[in-house]
């Protein structure tokens, strides 16, 4: 199947093998948190379809469809990838399984790493064997993620690492972290910096989930206490760790603006809005923002389109991850104010569901780069104001 | 009208005030509270009557201070900075404020002097609509049989007695009942803000005429001045929290480094910052207007008082929003008090009407 | 439905018209035609007309070149960055629509070849509301008497003919009768963005059933396409002049130098500009979308031109408004270009349906 | 009159004066430009009820009410001259006198002038004999208003002045102008300015008028070429001309800022908007934006009141000048989009009238300081964020 290379038949195939694979239970559209499938070593499947919808996508490749097939990938180009997301979501079909390797360590890998490192860690990631975390930021660093203190140290056949990294999300469910860490103290701050592999299972390594004020959370603090790592975990070249993730950021941004616009993930507003209101909403101020709102989100997520369009034709986006990530956020943010508001003083018992996810929106614009940064890249970058 | 200034006695009301509520009450009192699953602490309240808080509105000879509306707000205003939690609003100012229209003197003698703790139910729904008011009186005998539920009651859990706007046959008449009448049910929500609201049940509640404050079918002249000096109130305690996060957010941008500089001297930070002052300092007015407006006159302040009410809304947003995202990771831990702060903020948007409420009532007042 | 990216063929009409315009219309020569009193350049829109842009959305067999609503939204928005002003919207675009629907090949032949300008008359107040139309065509033996009036005619004061929307008995009906005709009086405005709009006053103005366009007491299923197709287009030439300011603007954030330094270098400054450019980059996917939808089906796009038409306002507005501001006083004068696009932009924000009306639509179309 | 001290008597005696001698003419409370007795050589009075008011008010002191009486002045403190104005405003009386005499070169000579400039200067501004204008802005220099190019030279005898100005609103009706001029080019920017008044009818000045987006407007060009300048002609020290033009920028400011509530000056929005929509305004964005812009000009016009007030009690209101341009202009500038959309496509003609002063406003959070200079302001002096 994953060699037909005419879009048409393509598309037949993928629906005949998703009518015979996809089980009917992993059809319920549940892509929330909750529901993900993230793999790893102490993965606890929520149910057998789960597995077996893993199992049957991750043999064809399909957990990955664009990596390459040596790696565990289906080898699809965009076009293809692109009919198999569209056949996914036509039967409302979950994602057989998402993790940050597959987001992240995946594209760094193919990326920078070398050709061993990326037989030995992505197959596991495309198989859901192995879930990594992300460790970037560090205590005190905020937006300024290349002031990484982490001490790493050449020991001659191993490196020693010592130090502290916070928001890593999962980090206590995870079997790996890919972290930034200092190589070198005395080079200028982003010269000094390796992206490195360390085992979460290492000795030394602990962790503290961090409540945020929206409730418990996925993210932890995590300390590492004199961990012994082997040389080759750095992928690309040592000290230069800082091009792997400014590589990643963009990445990252991608998956975090896609919130607000009520069609990746949560609700349409309007539909929100039309639930609490049956008869209308009547309050001129409430309406009037939601009306900005639901414009807002609906011409962000043709915007999204437009550039994944772009991307096919082949025309460059520019910066357009700041800008979604940008207005993705700030969006999203806005949409569950006024799904507070609209609520009332229902919505004010943690109880009913929509404060905690209320007040989990106010992280969007800080994480993955806060709104400020983004403004500052396109500021730089686009407009080229300095 | 009075000067828009504080009296001396007014900044001497709130030296003290804030001298009290650092110490006894500061917003890690609150999260102690929060921690400990209790959603009241009756020593802070048996102190805040001992220095005459609770009867604050009430006249003297019922055992109050009677220092009128803008000290009730100084006050407001001081508790909203520490997040203090008490029955202030509800028992002091709202439930006060009504029995003292219809001149219950005993009910006030017993509010003065911390005997009482009333609860105001008077929503039904998840908005401020008291007109809307479904909740039945039926006359019964000599009596009524009070059935419905009440949504939204602040206070609720704790009150000793409940203030219950119901219909009665020719309008809306307003009833003083004990919480724990027969046949009504109180279920505590799981609130945001770790303060205490709850749900009301009605069924069969038995009152009497000699519980209805003020006249029956007629509610509102008891009611309308009770919610506008409770909505003047919260706008202060919301002016309060407000200025609060500022002043945390600014501190923190002067210690805070990054890039190598304090941020501080980002320009963009700089400039929102100096915003969100001008803001407070604009609705640090309506507030002060609105006290004023309630002394001269508590049955004609509705422009003053929603302004406020509205201001004080939008303001507080700004302030916390502003706050956690200038804060940035930090900000969003439960370990640091801006959370707190934002979710104090919301519930207050919430009750005694919200923007949209207020905003029509103004745009009706300007004949818009 | 088609691509959200321009096709190569579009590219290239934006190319074209972008040379030609910057060379024959640029901003100075709408200001040269403020300046000597004239509104219209008949000499321009024969060159518009030669190279096609009359007939764009014309069948061949007309004499148009039928080239879709996508593409005449990449003219408008080219038109849009230098304020090019023409009677492309009110003939090419929306006439040539409503015609092109009632089949009436003559009066599109006309069009095409540069022989008819067409204005439409439709508001009879101050806002886009076709609904209450109260011009009335009475029946008068085999034709109709038109009496009432209209209000912001754009074109009004150019135009050979004239789209009327009329109340006839049964409903609605739109007529096609020329500017000229007996007891029609055209009533120039002093517009403040130079261009051309009139105020017409019919009085006991002729028209026979031929004049009708499409179906009596039926306007809307001709009409309701060209208006959407007008507001698309009208929304493609506001993105423009709104990327055309903020270029301008940020052109001059690097030129200028304040307290010693390039004012570019001052990050509230850059945030602020950066926003704008993140909002135009929001709205021109709008603008695109509209058009692709027209393309589909131009009677069923009205979500998508009503969020583009919503969208550029919004965003014009924002463009325009920092554009004066950054520029500081030099952008308040005359002799600087900045102004003409504040007008032109808020000339844009009322024709054809206001930020509201466009809102309200949207939020219909969603279900609140 | 001028001699009672008790409040009550005081208003009494005022109400009785203005009883007597404000003209019925002049009850109409038309204080707009266009109505504005500014005097001068060359004024023309617009009705000899304009001339007869202004010489009764000026034969008490009462056309600058606060300066001291040997300057032309009433010599009221501020409760009395608070009680005069209410008095004025009780019978829609105009002023009977307004300029930037009164507003801006009084204060600053009152404060900086020896008592030769005061005796020769402010009796001829409280009478309305001499009109002037101000001279602080250059071309190209905006924000920056110390960076003064304007070149005067000491010449022993006198001043040699060349350069030239931009925004002196009414130089072409002025007889005089008080401006910043540089008296040491070598000196640090703010150091080698000078406080100098000159006679527009001096050989060597002209002046050119600009037009506006908004049309026709009071502000020119005003050219020095080669004009000689009497000595004695410095306010205050030489080359501490900056201290004089910063204690005045702030009373600049405080004109401006007024224009947005409605209260001093435009009419409400509230008014505006009721009388566009006699059945109500529907329209629900249009609706909320105009609530939030009544809201604020309530609540501005509010603070306005609270810090006269606090100036009353001899309680300072800190940088408020700059908080109430800033709120007030941008407020204004709001105001005025609303009322041009309020009146639709009606607004779109010049004739109507609404789009001159719609237009005009956006001038406001440029003129006295910007909004970003104010911003900037606020937040290094109040909030001390540097």
């Amino acid at each position: 199947m994953l060699d037909i290379t005419d879009p048409n038949a393509f598309r037949s195939a993928i629906r005949m093998w998703l009518d015979d694979n996809c089980p009917v239970e992993m059809r319920d559209g549940q892509n929330t948190p909750d529901h993900i499938c993230w793999g790893g070593k102490n993965w606890a499947y929520e149910s057998d379809a789960q597995q077996i919808w893993l199992e049957r996508a991750s043999a064809l490749g399909l957990t990955v469809p664009t990596w390459p097939r040596e790696y565990g990938g289906a080898g699809l180009e965009r076009t293809r990838e692109k009919i198999y997301r569209e056949e996914l979501a036509r039967i409302n079909a979950r994602l057989p399984l998402q993790s940050f390797g597959i987001w992240m360590l995946g594209p760094a890998l193919l990326n920078f790493g070398t050709h061993e490192q990326k037989e030995t860690y992505l197959p596991p990631i495309a198989r859901g064997e192995i879930r990594w975390c992300q460790g970037y930021s560090e205590p005190g660093a905020g937006s300024d993620l290349a002031s990484v203190q982490t001490k790493c140290e050449d020991m001659g056949d191993h490196w020693l690492v010592n130090g502290q990294k916070i928001w890593t999300s999962y980090a206590d469910k995870a079997d790996a972290i890919f972290a930034l860490v200092r190589t070198d103290k005395d080079a200028p701050k982003h010269k000094g910096i390796s992206f490195l592999l360390i085992d979460m299972a290492a000795k030394g390594v602990s962790t503290k989930p961090i409540r945020l004020i929206s409730g418990s959370s996925p993210f932890c603090e995590t300390f590492f206490d004199d961990v012994k790592v082997p040389k080759g975990h750095v992928v690309g070249d040592v000290n230069r760790g800082w091009d792997v993730a400014k590589y990643l950021l963009t990445h990252e941004r991608e998956m975090i603006s896609g919130g607000g616009t009520g069609v990746s993930g949560g609700r349409a507003l309007g539909a929100v809005i039309a639930d609490a209101y049956p008869d209308g909403l009547t309050d001129t101020s409430l309406r009037a923002q939601a009306m900005d709102a639901e414009i807002d989100a609906l011409a962000i997520s043709l915007t999204i389109d437009r550039y994944k369009d772009q991307s096919l034709t082949g025309q460059g986006t520019g910066h357009a991850s700041a800008m979604l990530k940008y207005m993705g956020t700030e969006l999203n943010k806005t949409r569950h104010e006024l799904i507070m508001s609209a609520n009332g003083s229902d919505a004010l018992d943690w109880d009913a569901g929509l404060a905690a996810p209320w007040l989990r929106t106010k992280a969007n614009s800080i994480e993955g780069g806060t709104s400020e940064v983004m403004l500052g890249i396109i500021a730089r970058r686009v407009l080229d104001l300095k | 009208m009075a000067k828009l200034v504080r009296t001396e006695e007014e900044t001497m009301l709130a030296e003290m005030a804030r001298g009290f509520l650092d110490d006894a009450a500061p917003v890690g009192h609150l999260r102690k509270l929060r921690d400990a699953g209790e959603i009241h602490d009756p020593v802070l309240w048996t102190q805040m009557v001992a220095m005459g808080w609770a009867g604050i509105l009430i006249p003297e000879d019922a055992g109050g201070s009677d220092m009128g509306f803008s000290a009730a707000c100084v006050l407001a205003q001081e508790m909203g900075k520490t997040l203090a939690t008490s029955p202030f609003l509800s028992t002091a100012v709202i439930a006060a404020t009504a029995l003292r229209q219809a001149g219950a003197t005993l009910a006030m003698r017993a509010i003065a002097s911390g005997q009482s703790i009333y609860a105001l139910a008077i929503d039904e729904h998840a908005k401020f609509a008291p007109e809307n008011t479904q909740l039945m009186a039926t006359a019964d005998g000599n009596g009524f049989q009070l059935n419905g539920h009440k949504a939204f009651v602040v206070d609720g859990g704790l009150a000793d007695r409940v203030l219950v706007l119901a219909r009665t046959d020719g309008g809306l008449t307003l009833f003083d009942i004990a919480a724990n009448s027969a046949g009504l049910t109180t279920t505590q929500n799981n609130m945001i803000d770790s303060r205490n609201a709850a749900a009301l049940s009605f069924d069969n509640v038995a009152a009497t005429g000699d519980d209805i404050v003020g006249t029956i079918n007629d509610a509102m002249s008891v009611l309308q001045p009770a919610l506008a000096a409770g909505q003047a109130a919260l706008a202060a305690e919301t002016i309060g929290l407000a200025t609060a996060a500022m002043d945390m957010t600014v501190s923190y941008l002067k210690e805070r480094s990054q890039f190598g500089v304090k941020i501080s001297s980002f320009q963009a930070l700089q400039h929102r910052a100096a915003h969100l002052w001008c803001e407070t300092e604009v609705t640090t007015s309506a507030v002060l207007n609105a006290g004023r407006a309630l002394d001269e006159n508590p049955c004609d302040a509705t422009l003053a008082v929603s302004l406020a009410k509205a201001r004080a809304i939008r303001t507080a947003k700004l302030a916390v929003v502003e706050g956690v995202q200038m804060h940035g990771g930090i900000g969003m831990t439960d370990e640091f008090d801006m959370g707190f702060y934002m979710k104090r903020a919301r519930v207050a948007a919430e009750w005694l009407g919200d923007y949209g409420y207020h905003a029509e009532q103004i745009a009706r007042l300007r004949g818009f």
